[in-house]
């Protein structure tokens, strides 16, 4: 086992995936030579080639829609979106086609490709880099919704997305890609796509989280470990489909849960979680569930950011409050 | 230096609306037996169009879109692909999918509001209809690119409309397919309209045929009502992409000479004269006239056709009307290879109510 | 006041607005001779010229971007796409800069503009032709999101939507278009954008409902009020900015409540509805909130829209259940 | 009948890359005005654009888009503008910008992650950068039609990259333009790169400038290096557009010499020895050498410009970097007109977690 960035980790899947499967291919822009603008796809192109790992002109739209084609023709297509706020474009495709080719077919056509793309905020990025859409694309019946929060959850998850016989749309943490390494077996085993992940136990309050938040929910679980309260943190990692027992379990024993979500928070996908709480968790909740979350406004330049972004501070906060609305 | 984008405006025409060969048609002699054909194929679409939009008319059908008067296109086009190419077809095109296997059923099952109508029993690799303006321009490319991959000698056709050359998605997927050199070939039906939007409101483009220019790609225009140009002119660019010539767009002149849809009302914003004018032009008369003047063709023959359309449409409204309806869970059965678990509770919430012996249309 | 359907409705408030302000006018497809597919703008055209009702090639990016620019020169574009399906290629320039370009220039240029769509199913359509994305698009920050649900608050509601300084999604549910006629005062009156209005009171559960699903919530309550169950219905008209007290005090008198959307469920609007209610509404809710919305599948073709549709039996059904749950 | 769309694939150039006034230049001598205001612009831009990349190195400045050999595209379609057309530029387009008034301070501030930089106090109705690639172009599209729509003599401006004409926005946009004939002129920067991806990639199109033909708008090439015949073809065009000639789309041919962003590292994809060669073509000294072989130019001069320049680019960094941070509450203010009462909440949860006395970037 080696120790891998995030980034490495989404290079090694690809690299098991393109040597595993000959149907398999990728497909976006500045992938090739230069090995995409993160450098996930590295020493791809040199490696399968200029047919299997193509540098595609710039057109999110057409990139997305040709992916529908090839997938539809059996080919794997795995798209890269340069970053999440340039998926827009490509949404259309994404829900009128791709999520619904084997619908519509009954079966007889299929869309098995994965669209990749670097997602949310906390790299100072220039404009429209630091956008969060995952809400709106786990809203699309027909997709599945991914976002890893380590370097072995993306390897995994990758695997698990490449395979499966139907669209993924796999969000990768821009803040982590190089935050932190791990080791990551080379060993080709997916993890599954329908399962939240416990990061951490506990039995005071659940926090749930996902991608770069995680790692924001997990410091403020150490931090009000220091203050006695004893914090579960739940790794979402497949928002669509989602697993709501995990959630509702640790819920159950904890009685007290705050969401933590970067993107907006209308609408955004913790309130799916809450609203989760609101049907199941209702005789077993001892406080209001509460939502750290960013603004509804747009996501500020790099200046603003990190007022922008949930912190520990406000994650620690909102526990606290929770602890003390119940007590 | 002069860039060399001579897209000639005249179409490509063999025959000219009364049926004579035209002087600038290549071949002295059209072959009998595709013409025929042809002939056959379009009077058969005709007979099915016709009778769908009775259908929709008495309640019997959704909407549908009509090929009145551009039955060439497809027929042409559909008449010079091969089974094993792939055809990503617009709202408009049972004229080419029928010609290449897909079931009368099927469309109607299509129209009549039944997912199941597009689970085509053949050709199983087939796009389904596309109703999105614009967007099976992207498939066709990443099709066509999936046979280039494999080596497979295999062409990717699409459809669509002259309206939809407006749209980002058909210019963006063609110069795509231009930079990758495709087996793709791309039909535009210029109609003429766009729901209520004539040509001249959806671009300044001296002809839709250059839009190729933008896109490095062949781009020819042919008399889309003159079957045997039409299938002409479609062979060839079949036979180049096949060859590894790359992608053609071909603007195929025609008219649309009943409404949009039946849900559209044409008198409400065109001159009644221009149609009756255009309907001069039309596709199978001037085809017949053609066939008769060869010999080719008589009233018997049209009669038996005639007949023999009439009966094969009949009973494929039968099948169709015969259809049972799916059971509510054909909503869940192929969302996905595998209903993921936390849908199983919406599934049972369906299920719980479901009408009992839930009935047609 | 004469008797209007909704889309005569429609019909009358841009008209209103178009002879009010030099500034309106109208972009899309079909809209002028044609009146559009729907005939929301019939005789528009004819009465203010082809300069100010603008028949559009059909590129619904285009459209939404070329509106953009009008309305950050000082017009007040209104656009028609076809039907919100339709709408995902516009997508991009409603959120990466109509939604934004107020904030991006520290409110030197701004964007005034409409876009309407006809919204949801229940006119058994062709494929595409159901769609209903307005949780996406509520997501949006910088968006209004505004769904009416009769001729009377269509017209006012459409008032506020033009003169409003921002950008606003306006969804009008298709099904509703000719449903039923109302008096509809030719006043020029516009409604408030921020305000969920009460359609009904009722003292034992809160049905919550927008556009077509509101008749369905009426009829809901009908039905058990024959059962002695006496439901307050809420129309939430204007999505974003949500009127969230409204809805809590309601729920706070009755103790219960039932959110009725025809989206898929996941990650739709009601979510957000029960999230508030998971975060504000834990004291006084008797009973697990409820979401009865279309299933998280693909909106079927029209043999089986119906059984897609949140129907008066499934939104009754849920409500007896919240009743016994909490008897 | 075969179709006019004649463009010529030589670009229009007035100098050579060595200063000499090219056989083709429609005038004997160039205005010495111009050419010095040109030539001063470029120099500017280039003092401001190698400052930027020299505080993004050393942490002071966010993410930057060197211009650096494409000055004389920027500069020579700014300079041909009036004070009242409008801009909607890319990313890159600091050339421009600068000459229509925007500051060095604003453009800082941007790059520095600050919304306050683009709110230009000149001039005040020009878009601010454009990030998504190709949707600047509808903006400019719409804005042509208002002013139209005004009978203003207002033309609207975008500039977009070779890239950038590969999207289905570029070009819907434009074919829109092309119907409405608005006075819109649409300049591309054909640097030759797209990130990594170089314009061979992008499109088989025998030149950018043929994208105009599918849209029906008038398509010229023009050499980007030779401040004088782009501004002498962007005045052409504005001149047109203002005169109700409608579009014109404008390729211009140029080539990045620096990384496509400080993001980027250049080495990776491409070959030393080109980007050596195509810097003996770059657009300042061409310039300088006809400036100075015209006798309009001397060391003199140039070493009081550097000077002027150095000083004049010092003082906005130092305006930049005593910049203040923006409050918290820049996040609510510009959000709507007035913010919603439901985000109050919202308002006072950033307040209590807003740190005291925000330090610089
Ligand atoms: C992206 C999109 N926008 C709008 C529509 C609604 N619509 C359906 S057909 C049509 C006109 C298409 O005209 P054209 O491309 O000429 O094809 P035709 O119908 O004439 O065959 C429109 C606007 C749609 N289906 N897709
Ligand atoms: C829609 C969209 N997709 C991707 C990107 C990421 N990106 C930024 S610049 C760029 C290349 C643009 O190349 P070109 O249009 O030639 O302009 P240049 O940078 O060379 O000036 C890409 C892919 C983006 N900004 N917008
Ligand atoms: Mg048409
Ligand atoms: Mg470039």
């Amino acid at each position: 086992m080696t120790e891998l960035t995030l980034v490495e980790a989404v290079n090694r899947a690809l690299a098991h995936e393109l040597e595993r499967d000959d149907a398999v291919l990728l497909l976006g822009e500045d992938i090739g030579v230069n090995g995409g603008v993160f450098r996930a796809t590295l020493g791809l192109q040199q490696r399968f080639g200029c047919e299997r790992v193509i540098d595609a002109p710039l057109a999110e739209a057409a990139i997305a829609g040709a992916a529908i084609g090839m997938a539809a023709m059996g080919l794997k297509p795995i798209v890269e979106i340069q970053f999440s706020g340039f998926l827009y474009p490509a949404m259309d495709q994404l829900i009128n086609h791709a999520s619904r080719l084997r619908h519509r077919t009954r079966g007889r056509l299929s869309c098995p490709m994965v669209l990749r793309a670097p997602n949310g905020a906390g790299i100072h990025a220039p404009e429209h880099h630091s956008e969060s859409p995952e809400a709106m694309l786990a809203h699309v019946p027909g997709l599945r919704v991914v976002i890893p929060s380590s370097p072995s959850r993306a390897y995994g998850l990758l695997l698990a997305a490449i395979r499966d016989p139907d669209p993924v749309v796999f969000l990768e943490p821009t803040r982590l890609y190089r935050l932190f390494k791990q080791e990551v077996a080379e060993d080709g085993e997916a993890l599954p796509l329908d399962t939240c992940f416990i990061s951490r136990e506990g039995r005071d309050a659940t926090l749930v989280a996902w991608g770069g938040m995680l790692h924001e929910a997990l410091a403020a679980a150490d931090r009000l470990a220091e203050e006695g309260i004893d914090c579960e943190v739940i790794d979402v990692a497949t928002l669509k489909p989602l697993d709501g027992e995990t959630i509702l379990r640790s819920v159950e024993k904890t009685g007290r849960c705050v969401i933590v979500q970067e993107a907006a928070r209308t609408a955004g996908f913790g309130a799916e979680i809450a609203a989760l709480l609101a049907e199941r968790a209702l005789y077993f909740l001892l406080a209001p569930v509460k939502r750290v979350t960013g603004y509804d406004v747009v996501i500020p330049l790099a200046r603003l950011e990190n007022q922008y972004l949930p912190s520990v501070d406000r994650i620690a906060a909102a526990v606290r409050e929770t602890m003390e609305a119940s007590s | 230096m002069v860039a060399d984008v001579s897209i000639p405006i005249d179409p490509i025409r063999f025959l000219a609306p009364d049926g004579e060969l035209c002087a600038t048609a290549p071949a002295r002699e059209i072959a009998a037996e595709l013409a025929l054909t042809l002939y056959r194929a379009m009077a058969r679409t005709r007979a099915y169009d016709g009778k769908a939009v009775a259908l929709q008319r008495t309640g019997k059908l959704g909407t549908f879109a009509s090929a009145l008067g551009q039955e060439a296109i497809g027929v042409g086009v559909g008449a010079a692909m091969r089974k094993e190419d792939v055809l990503a077809p617009s709202y408009r095109d049972h004229a080419a999918q029928l010609l290449r296997g897909i079931s009368m059923v099927e469309n109607l099952v299509y129209w009549g509001g039944d997912e199941r109508g597009s689970d085509f029993a053949v050709p199983r690799a087939d796009f389904p209809i596309c109703v999105p303006v614009g967007t099976q321009i992207a498939h066709a490319t990443g099709a066509a690119y999936a046979f280039a991959l494999r080596r497979e000698t295999r062409v990717a056709v699409t459809i669509i409309g002259d309206g939809g050359t407006s749209t980002g998605d058909f210019y963006s997927a063609l110069n795509m397919a231009g930079v990758w050199r495709v087996p793709l070939v791309v039909v535009v039906n210029n109609n003429q309209w766009a729901i209520s939007t004539p040509c001249s409101r959806e671009t300044a483009a001296q002809t839709l045929a250059h839009k190729a220019v933008a896109a490095g790609v062949d781009g020819v225009r042919v008399d889309g009502n003159d079957a045997i140009a039409m299938h002409h002119v479609a062979a060839r660019a079949l036979d180049k992409a096949r060859g590894g010539g790359g992608p053609t767009l071909i603007e195929a002149l025609s008219y649309r000479l009943g409404d949009h849809t039946t849900a559209d009302d044409a008198t409400r914003y065109r001159d009644p004269d221009v149609v009756r004018r255009e309907a001069t032009r039309e596709p199978l008369s001037r085809l017949r006239s053609h066939l008769t003047k060869r010999g080719l063709w008589n009233e018997d023959a049209e009669a038996k056709l005639m007949r023999d359309n009439a009966e094969e449409v009949e009973r494929a409204v039968e099948a169709y009307l015969a259809t049972p309806p799916q059971s509510f869970s054909a909503m869940f059965d192929h969302l996905f290879a595998q209903l993921p678990a936390n849908m199983r509770d919406q599934y049972e919430e369906a299920r719980r109510f479901a009408p009992n012996g839930a009935r047609h249309g």
